[in-house]
């Protein structure tokens, strides 16, 4: 898997937002992929480092500063993979509490624990590595690389005449 | 990347909170805060106006559920308009359709 | 300074068009900047980082895989920073070849050499530090941050009875 | 992040190429390349209309001095409209405003 891009943020909300904007450019300039998908992964992404955020605690606004998440993205050929990860205290995602369902008047106590089953629903993969040290949420969505343009060439030669010589060549330059 | 809300009174008993823009968890106590406003003004029937929002999380999920819960034992209730299909899956996705009801206009909703 | 955010992207051209995304929107979201300002920066990023790339030299398409481009923010009262690093082979920023003038024919001659005499104009400081084991260009603009929200809290307490209990209160919940 | 080049011969002698994206290392390739492909078509009296330019760099400059440069030696010439001030000003700083003929619309740099 070839490694793309990362970014590390603040712990903190207000930079959720960037790394959806990141995750969505990233995914429609390399996959070939419907833009529903794209959402969807975005929503993913936003709901693990909202989980990445909170997991440092209530107390973040006072001491959060040195604390961050650190969203890897990766790709091959036949699946991208995004993984967030977070130092908080890690947690056990085969033991979360249930709903009631939607139905039972009860339900409307509930104003979390949406995020989870969300991401379960949303890509079609998710692996949640958790320790005491901190979580990583690696999630998967499969679908073709975008056909990309041949990869263009550049010239780093500096000055020189350029490309657009006397010759009306209609090639690339000599880069 | 901030959130806009506007309140509109003119589709009495309604009051339309219109919002605007991505609500996540940053954005989202803005909201809960406007809707703990509105019910502390009295205002019991509320039609959320959905259709400005680019993205919607958990949280914010999370805030209309508190908001639903909260009317509902005023009497009143919390309605959505929506009609961007990338919304309303988080709806559909999380089974809140059958919690809330959700209309494809403001006017479809204040005519109940 | 606060370390607000690192962005790491492979040395290619496909991912600059990223750093630049993500630069405005971090430094629109954090300092009270009009727009053209942060054109201007946005602009001295593309550069810096195009310089970056290039730096590992023609060869990259072949071999790059493993080279990269570090984008770091940076902030604090007075003023925003955002250095663009590369390991590639360094340079002597003092020693640069100049341009004819504008008003010499010859000028059409040179493509190239645009890139720092505009980073050195868009940005309100900016310092090169090269060596052969690679490039930092580290570009400051000041100006006062945003006066943000108040930190807004949220509450990690997980299933609880919200913040919309039935006392009615108008003040955030137990975050 | 695909660069939009379409041509339009509807001006004679002039032939318009209208630019819409972001210029710069990664796209620029496919404006020099077209530029290269109208000078071979014979077409030496080339307009480029950056309006729907949102983003161009010290790259997009230089094809843009190249192409000038290629045109002058079959003595044609190639024109620029651009009202924009953040593209302007890339032009200014440079001084390459010297260099160019920039015009305030299609229009205009047909005008000639
Ligand atoms: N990265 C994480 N680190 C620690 N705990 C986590 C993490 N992600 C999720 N959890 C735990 O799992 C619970 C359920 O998460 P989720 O389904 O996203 O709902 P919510 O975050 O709204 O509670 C969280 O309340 C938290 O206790
Ligand atoms: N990060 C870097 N690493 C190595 N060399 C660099 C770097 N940045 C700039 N240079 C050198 O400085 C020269 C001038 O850079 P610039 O003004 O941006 O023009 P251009 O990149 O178009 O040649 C480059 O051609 C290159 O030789």
């Amino acid at each position: 898997m070839e490694m793309i891009l990362e970014l590390e943020i603040p712990a903190s909300p207000e930079y959720i937002a960037i790394a959806r904007l990141v995750v969505s450019s990233i995914v429609s300039s390399r996959r070939n992929l419907p833009d529903d998908r794209i959402d969807d992964l975005k929503l993913a992404v936003s709901e693990a480092c909202t989980n990445a955020i909170e997991a440092y605690g209530p107390n973040l606004a006072e001491d959060g500063a040195g604390e961050r998440v650190r969203i890897l993205v990766q790709d091959d050929d036949e699946k991208l993979e995004v993984d967030v990860a977070d130092s908080g205290p890690g947690f056990d995602p085969d033991d979360l509490p249930t709903h009631p369902p939607v139905t039972d008047p009860e339900r409307l106590n509930f104003e979390r624990g949406l995020g989870i089953p969300l991401i379960r629903t949303l890509v079609d993969d998710v692996q949640f590595v958790s320790s005491p040290g901190g979580t990583s949420v690696r999630m998967t969505v499969y679908g073709e690389p975008l056909e990309l343009h041949p990869p263009e060439e550049f010239e780093p030669e500096g000055f020189g005449p350029g490309d657009f010589g006397p010759e009306g060549t209609d090639v690339e330059g000599s880069g | 990347m901030d959130l806009g809300l506007a309140v509109d009174d003119s589709h009495p008993p309604y009051t339309v909170l219109a919002v605007k823009g991505e609500v996540d968890v940053y954005t989202a106590p803005r909201l809960r805060e406007k809707l703990v406003e509105l019910v502390s003004q009295g205002k019991h029937q509320i039609i959320v106006d959905l259709e400005g929002v680019d993205f919607l999380d958990s949280t914010g999920l999370g805030v209309l559920v508190g908001g639903l819960k909260r009317l509902r034992s005023h009497d009143g209730d919390l309605g959505l308009v929506c009609t961007q299909q990338r919304i309303l899956k988080v709806f559909e996705i999380t089974g809140l359709t059958k919690v809330f009801a959700i209309h494809d206009s403001v006017e479809a909703a204040a005519a109940r």
